[in-house]
């Protein structure tokens, strides 16, 4: 597989009205992809993932958005997403709300090639309600009573990840949370990651290759694609940005200014980084080896 | 300064809820900083686990997020939603930790909407792992500063399950556990039959101050505790932990 | 959690009558925890795990073993487990048969906390109709028809690993297979390492850790532990005992010496190794650092 | 001289199913030998995946069991068994490659017993992985020396589905694909509604030697093709590898 451009891969493999995973778990959450895919004005997108930050509240303010499935729509340790808010509030924007295990387990049931998977959780309280046609059945060796969850397969994931081999082969470490779950039950995967390394290299350490190159649609090479989160070993969360959007994402206004700024107004994520003050360019930060030794 | 005492009652007060060897699940803000103080005075041995994936997590500062920098690096072991939530499904979490916008009389905890769920309100921001560790930890602990907006009879929605209403709703739907304490900045409070009721107040608070502004008759235990202060070293420990910043230190 | 050492670990946590889950893929197998298992005699155990190999073998030979619950036994591309075939053969022991994959869900049904787990295998064929009461249900969403296979909780689990910090946090890395499943599946964990190492040093790889603390209820230091099979970074496979295994298996009376010279002839695993002839002790050969640099 | 000739035939027709960037399912033995060859010739981007969890494996010599040493080595990624039967069953994997105690007529293989079930007369080592791949991948293909009493008209025990029987069995039962070609060291044999037929004979030998001792009328296809050889190359690639001992290297 030939390393591609992100402008290339989000115009080959994100289509108008796909089912989108987004990858990152407060780690590695790509920011890259998505603001190319809100360049690129992509539409009517449903977005999925667990627990979802303000790189979905951006796609959402961008207009890319017809549909969420997810578990947690807000600003970690902030407070809410005020995009996603103002949408949902105005009617605008259609929710399938789950709870991040049992989306987590959607996406197992994708990953593993099975339609559902049967949960002991959603069995109370109002959740259950609020989501259509959702199934309960009984343990055909106990008599449990416990709901079935529908196995998901998004048409395309969004992963950003420290590095790959020239093959393809992803490697991951740090926060995973439901990235890898997500990306493997994805039909095509697009990943974005700080730097491309010798195959020997990942066949000296395999047991941090997390998406195999047989699933890998479109690799790019972008440094620095996870910012503002961060990439354990490279770059530091720039909590700051996170506490700035809180405040700037309150007024429409100032949420537009903000995209037109640095998504629309720059080309690539090489312009967007030029961009930032001085004192976020903390990386690369390299946290030293950890490994096996 | 009322606000401070009160917030360093809750911390503390929360934090003896964890005993030491117990797992704990762990959600950010107050539950972050509660469980983090237990390690750092009487359950250096709690194992912390966070809905990223962290097992053994040991975070220097408060964490942002379950998937922010200072969870990840110190912890002993990096897996994924579904082993942590797997371990919570399969009974192996002895205790949650879980604050919300609203709690009722029955402990169910509400983290989605303010008004109708059609019609919002205000838009919160979901259950994320809320509602699968109220409905699967062996017991869950609730905590709340002392708001009476957020503590009412009943909530908008139950994101989280309580003890829903009195009774055995909840064993009927095959849940275990639920919560066994409420934990305010003025008192604590236990489940009776799934009703909570006062147990014990902390210094300088009155049994009234703890039930100021509750719109329903709140049970008193007869026997209700007045605990005049914290351990001087948990003391310490939550003024040091306060002083950081939260995030990625 | 103190260390311990593996004979009081066997004494403590492995009853007769128990369901031992037998770790290690080829890689880790833990033959110190199996010869101690017969050396204390234990006596009606079921024996569980996909493929087994010839530690389950001699566990038969030992007189330990009522019951397997298995997808292969066999002397891994060499040929038969002849023990096991004996036994079988004669009616003195009991087979309950399912596939690699299926026993596979089989324990992680059991990791995760429910009481079965759907899958598309075991449709057709032979196979189904030998296991019983097997259990077939219908999509809720698909209507798609399935095997569910029912999930399996050990009573204990035998994992031999490179290492763990003192507080029983457990690496491994290379091959996996079903080990961690079977053992995080598992009520207790017996785990036996090759060393220990600072908490320090498992904390800056965390991504190493297999097994956290809270479910290891014992841990011992038996370095070797492994052998004849291998442990990935500290020493290579002795393909030849596995052949002369094959030899000397043919005929109940050498494989009853082979017992009485290297299980009940030694008081522990350093007394095993000691009687190996120098060629075998290849180990500890450190292969190299690997990791994230 | 025969058998080894024989030996060589199966290895390099076997390799010839496995096609550039294709995902393989690879078994112990043969497959193995076909898997390798196929990576060192053709097929050099094709990704092999062991039971064991070893993804993108390229071992540099004939693994004796799929959780060895030289598999896990140089492997792109070590996953567990979930991972790879996951993406097995989800449909992921483009080729199986078996091998059996015995196959029958319709693609069936057997490696649980010979003779009954209940009171076997040989008991074998049981399915492994074989079952599931035999269901599970988009199709798979049978690698069998040529020894008439390991080819027959039924096999004593179905532990791996083939086509079961004439008909459609299989697809009745949900299972993808089936065996799209058995290989011996004599011909290539494809299956037409579900049994093999003769298609291919590999030199030196004739039909009636590709079809010596089969017990029951196996058709042969009206433009049965003779293959005189492989390409040098290939033939290279089998005289290195069948130099290795089989092992950890």
């Amino acid at each position: 597989m030939a390393a591609t451009t992100l402008a290339q891969a989000v115009r080959d493999h994100v289509d108008d009205g796909a089912t989108v995973f987004v990858g990152g778990f407060g780690h590695c959450v790509p920011f890259a992809s998505g603001h190319e895919i809100i360049r690129q004005g992509k539409r009517n997108l449903t977005l999925t993932r667990t627990g979802a930050d303000i790189l979905i509240d951006q796609l959402i303010a961008g207009g890319c958005v017809a549909r969420l499935i997810v578990g947690y729509v807000g600003n970690p340790g902030i407070g809410l997403a005020h995009a996603f808010r103002r949408a949902l509030e105005a009617g605008s924007l259609t929710l399938e709300e789950w709870t991040n295990f049992t989306l987590t387990l959607r996406f197992h049931a994708g990953r593993i090639g099975v339609p559902f998977l049967p949960t002991r959780a959603l069995r109370a309280g109002d959740m259950p309600k609020h989501i259509a046609d959702l199934a309960t059945l009984t343990c055909p060796y106990t008599g449990a009573l416990l709901t079935a969850v529908p196995g998901l397969c998004p048409d395309v994931a969004l992963v950003h990840a420290q590095r790959a081999d020239e093959d393809g082969n992803v490697q991951l470490w740090g926060i995973d949370g439901d990235t890898c779950e997500g990306a493997l039950a994805s039909r095509r995967i697009i990943a974005t990651v700080e730097e491309i390394v010798p195959a020997e290299r990942v066949r000296r350490s395999p047991e941090l290759t997390v998406l195999p190159a047989h699933r890998v649609t479109a690799l790019c090479v972008v440094p620095g694609g996870a910012h503002p989160s961060y990439v354990h070993g490279y770059y530091t969360r720039d909590d700051a940005r996170f506490a700035e959007y809180d405040r700037l994402s309150r007024r429409p206004d100032d949420l537009d200014a903000f995209l037109a700024a640095h998504v629309h107004g720059v080309a690539d994520r090489e312009a967007y980084l030029g961009k930032l003050p001085i004192s976020d360019l903390s990386w690369p930060v390299h946290h030293g080896p950890g490994g096996r030794q | 300064m009322t606000a401070d005492i009160e917030s360093r009652n809750l911390a503390l007060a929360a934090s003896l809820e964890l005993s030491d060897d117990e797992t704990c699940f762990v959600g950010i803000g107050l539950p972050s900083l509660a469980a983090m103080l237990a390690k750092r005075t009487h359950a250096p041995r709690a194992h912390l686990i966070f809905e990223s994936g962290a097992i053994g997590a040991d975070p220097r500062v408060p964490p942002l997020s379950t998937g922010s920098p200072c969870i990840a690096e110190n912890a002993a072991m990096l897996g994924d939603c579904l082993d942590v939530f797997g371990e919570l499904q399969a009974g192996r979490i002895d205790l949650g930790l879980l604050s919300a916008a609203q709690v009722d009389r029955f402990g169910n905890l509400n983290s989605t909407v303010i008004g109708d769920y059609e019609a919002p309100r205000l838009r919160l921001v979901g259950s994320g792992g809320a509602h699968d560790i109220a409905s699967l930890a062996n017991r869950f602990v609730i905590l709340m500063p002392h708001e009476p907006r957020r503590l009412v009879p009943k909530v908008d929605f139950v994101t989280s399950p309580g003890h829903l209403l009195v009774g055995d709703e909840r064993a009927a739907a095959g849940l275990r556990g639920g919560p066994s304490a409420l934990i305010t900045g003025r008192g604590r409070f236990s489940f009776r039959c799934g009703e909570m009721a006062l147990v014990e107040v902390f210094a300088p608070f009155s049994v009234d101050e703890a039930l100021e502004g509750l719109t329903w008759p709140v049970p008193v235990d007869e026997a209700v505790m007045r605990r005049s202060g914290f351990a001087p070293a948990a003391i310490d420990a939550y003024a040091r932990l306060e002083r950081l910043p939260a995030g990625t230190g």
